[in-house]
């Protein structure tokens, strides 16, 4: 109950975080044809999010919703990666954040398909068929920055420059995953890391682009996003996200 | 046949002109702009909503308004495709846009101040666009009549997504009554100015209706809002901002009081609350948007020369 | 009591505000130096601000106290003109919006010393040192930008020309400021205004800079920031402002 | 008497070194090093705590933030300056910081992610500092010491603001006791790596003590932070994430744990939880001031250009 309730949250709050930062684009992307997208991926993981979070008030066995989760959680509750809270930065930024992200999450989706609780099954089939719609819109805008002017070369490079250090921290499995993974229920995510490593090669190889080298951003005596230890853009993401809600604890929407 | 006289007997049997009829170039100019104005009120008006994504207090309003958005954009694609179709580019409409040398909706140039500006730009401004669209799904011009149709479907699906909320805040705590009905206070009046000045003031509408691009006058388009309006307000609880708003039996209308015409060539004069803004936030999107699009421009041409020297 | 409490929430908030975009300098600000004055004047204006707001709770005779009106109001209870909320700019939009303000300021707080509410007479009192200081500051540096470099110039000229259009609503009196003006209480703003053109005057053809020209840009319905209606910034504003303390609606800091 | 000789005496007779007096390349290097390493963490050290500044809780915890996160910036400067007796160049010393060529305090490379984390930096880091900082008000470097004098003075002053924060917060809400503790859980290994590595390992201590610019070994001053930080955590009822923290009668001294000195390394070599974050941060608001800069040294070249040729 209680690490089924855990991980539903984890992969929810992942979805539901990058989601406020893709939400953030809105009005913001260079085309118009980019503008459907961004909102699109933005939300499919939306949708994902509210399908994780009530599975984990199910889970959990309480009267907790999906939006209690969303609106009335504190900062170290979100077990999110850090990778999805990261502050808005370019469009260079959001590519390279999306390659990787999609890249990994369509990875574990994949496997948890076959998991033995069969609302996070369901979950994962339905996610699968965004996800590699995300992936290649994210793929797609790699080679044509990679390989498209000086500059788009520039910002993609940073771009991923810049999300790389939180990679590994997508791999590192907490001990809920582990424990769920052993009994068939979740995704250990750190069988996912050939899958991920091929595919970003490809892409790279496509984009002409080198894959990144820079060292794993540490947490805080080991503790990162999955253990509610965050970064100090968290705690404005959710002061915006929550507040409407916040000033109006009684009200029904 | 004349192509001329062809053209006012396809007008005139209420066909549709398609883009590769001949037209008169004041019937192209018109339907330029009008498409024009039409797409740029899409892509401005998701600003004022979309102002209210991050903080929307559920996620399923979340999900509801993002959804929306992401529609408005949709439209103003669908638009400058049909806008294209007369030998528009949409680059160069969206230039004039920034420089202020096309006009957008004026009523997106007033602020969102509460989650219950979403509803009520929803149900109002959504229902005074509907009013002013319904009839261009006839429009003379094909492929934007073929537009409209699809518009005038997702906006009356947002209106009532838009009244839905209205009607859930007015259920709820008295803050949020409260909330709704001062965001009524605020968006009625600038909702009326969306059917444009009186009609003995309007400069376009005599030749927009002979060419059956436009269908009614903005006065009885007006009208219709106001009657369609007046039984939705109270049955949502909500008093709309004007004591003489009244049954007139004898017109078989509403009366209303007199509209503020100083403030509205005020706003559409470009001095609204915001139209500064709205015009900096799109020229910002655009001006930072300029090395994604060269890029790829620069890889299409790439793509293009590698395959053309394979060959 | 009434119009009192209103009053001072009016000056107190365009201090808690226009505090708040200062705060948003820190760490910010071209060189230590400024670091140093623009904290000072965030500080001096917080300091105002709390003078002001505890003077309301005492006017309206309740319980409220300077933290019950920064935290726990709606955004549409705060009657900060809306020059104070504008989102952070460059630093030239700062020192253009730092001479507007405080030059306005200090030209009602020296009326201000005369007011028969010996509470506000004393706060104004205090505050005119204070805000002379902020206007020599402003006005130091809008020379220096505008008889600086090319570049320089441009800035400030912008940040003037994108804060001008606010200038009329700091000099319309709202009935309160009227009513209290009558009765010797408050001060009608309006009778600031040839001093504050006759100081920007001085200042800007020091700078070598023109008197900008613009349209003022009107509330919604007449109405505007003394009247509670604000613009889209001020909602992200009090997002951040309120969100630690309504997190915790009970605590005590 | 040679210029080495007075010097070596200066040093012996516990007399201070000032500005015009000659002194090794050694000793000159060695105090710009440490002198803007203490200048830069008083520079980045105001991120941390800054980040709370537009979120305080109530507006006294605002203004005393505010006023704390200034004066570092006013140390920062005295420290500037006194680095500049010495030949130094403000403007080089923050390209060094900026490049990575010079370092600060490493535990400014920890987030903040509470408002309690303001009051156990306040207490906990101050406090470490306080120990660090309160012999270099002794150095043999004149300008040095005097700036010393007076920012430990403020800083007792924040450390006492840090723990009256603690002690309310303790008297608070449960939510509040937990993330008080939460907080003292994240810094306290960080605070005892503050004094250095280990004297074993610490390869300037020597010369720096034969040169009194340091009188204490780093674990001289990590015991007596421990001595006095225990009893004051008792006082606040907060536990300190140490099992092996305890009393040792015999050595009169508490007992601690290994510091895990693996994360100490990867943390001083770059790669803490914000380097990248902190350091990015200092250059964008360096690069953004740049054109303000040279606004203002314009101005002044043109002010004397006129003052010169009206003379």
């Amino acid at each position: 109950g209680a690490d089924l309730a855990a991980y539903c949250l984890m992969l929810g709050d992942d979805a539901l975080i990058f989601s406020h930062r893709l939400q953030e684009w809105c009005t913001n992307a260079p085309e118009l044809e980019d503008e459907v997208a961004i909102a699109n991926i933005g939300l499919d993981l939306l949708g994902q999010a509210r399908l994780l979070l009530a599975r984990a008030g199910k889970a959990e066995g309480g009267d907790r919703g999906e939006d209690h989760y969303a609106f009335f959680r504190a900062e170290h509750e979100f077990r999110n990666v850090r990778l999805a809270e990261l502050p808005r930065g370019d469009f260079g930024e959001l590519i390279a954040r999306l390659l990787v992200f999609s890249t990994w999450r369509l990875a574990l989706f994949q496997r948890l398909t076959e998991s033995r609780d069969p609302v996070l099954a369901a979950i994962a089939a339905k996610g699968v068929k965004e996800l590699t719609y995300h992936r290649d819109y994210a793929a797609q805008w790699a080679v044509r920055l990679g390989d498209g002017t000086e500059y788009s070369r520039e910002r993609i490079t940073e771009g991923l420059a810049s999300v790389w250090p939180y990679t590994d921290e997508l791999f590192t499995p907490h001990p809920v995953e582990l424990r769920l993974g052993e009994a068939g229920v979740a995704v250990d995510p750190s069988a996912a890391r050939a899958e991920f490593d091929d595919v970003l090669g490809q892409v790279l190889r496509a984009a002409t682009l080198d894959t990144p080298e820079a060292p794993a951003i540490p947490g805080v005596a080991g503790r990162a996003g999955r253990a509610g230890v965050h970064t100090e853009g968290m705690g404005y993401l959710l002061a915006e996200l929550q507040s409407v809600a916040r000033a109006h604890p009684e009200a029904t929407w | 046949m004349s192509l001329e006289l062809k053209f006012e007997e396809t007008i005139a049997h209420d066909q549709r002109i398609e883009p590769r009829d001949w037209v008169p170039d004041a019937y192209r100019s018109t339907m330029v702009r009008m498409i024009a104005q039409h797409a740029h009120s899409e892509i401005i008006g998701m600003q004022p909503e979309g102002n209210w994504i991050t903080r929307a207090p559920s996620l399923r309003r979340k999900a509801i308004l993002l959804a929306k958005v992401q529609d408005e954009a949709g439209h103003g694609l669908y638009l400058y495709s049909a806008a294209e179709t007369l030998g528009a580019d949409r680059g160069e409409l969206t230039e004039k846009l920034i420089a202020g040398k096309q006009k957008y909706s004026s009523i997106f140039n007033y602020p969102t101040l509460t989650f219950a500006d979403v509803g009520v730009i929803g149900w109002l401004v959504d229902g005074a666009a509907i009013c002013n669209q319904v009839p261009l799904c006839r429009s003379s011009y094909g492929p934007y009549a073929r537009a409209m149709i699809r518009i005038c479907k997702e906006e009356s699906f947002h209106q009532r997504q838009g009244y839905e909320l209205l009607m859930t805040m007015m259920r709820g705590t008295p803050e949020q009554r409260e909330m709704v009905q001062e965001a009524v206070n605020r968006w009625w009046w600038p909702s009326l100015m969306m059917f444009g000045p009186p009609d003995a003031d309007s400069s376009h509408t005599a030749q927009s209706m002979a060419w059956k691009v436009k269908r009614h006058t903005n006065d009885e388009l007006r009208q219709r809002f106001v009657d369609m309006t007046v039984p939705q307000a109270e049955a949502l609880g909500v008093t709309l901002p004007d004591p003489e708003l009244k049954w007139n039996a004898a017109r078989g209308h509403h009366d209303f009081g007199e509209i503020d015409w100083a403030e509205f060539k005020q706003v559409v004069s470009g001095n609204g609350p915001c139209n500064a803004q709205r015009v900096a936030h799109r020229k910002a999107a655009h001006d930072d948007g300029a090395w994604v699009r060269e890029a790829a421009a620069a890889h299409a041409r790439k793509i293009d020369e590698r395959q053309r020297s394979a060959a």
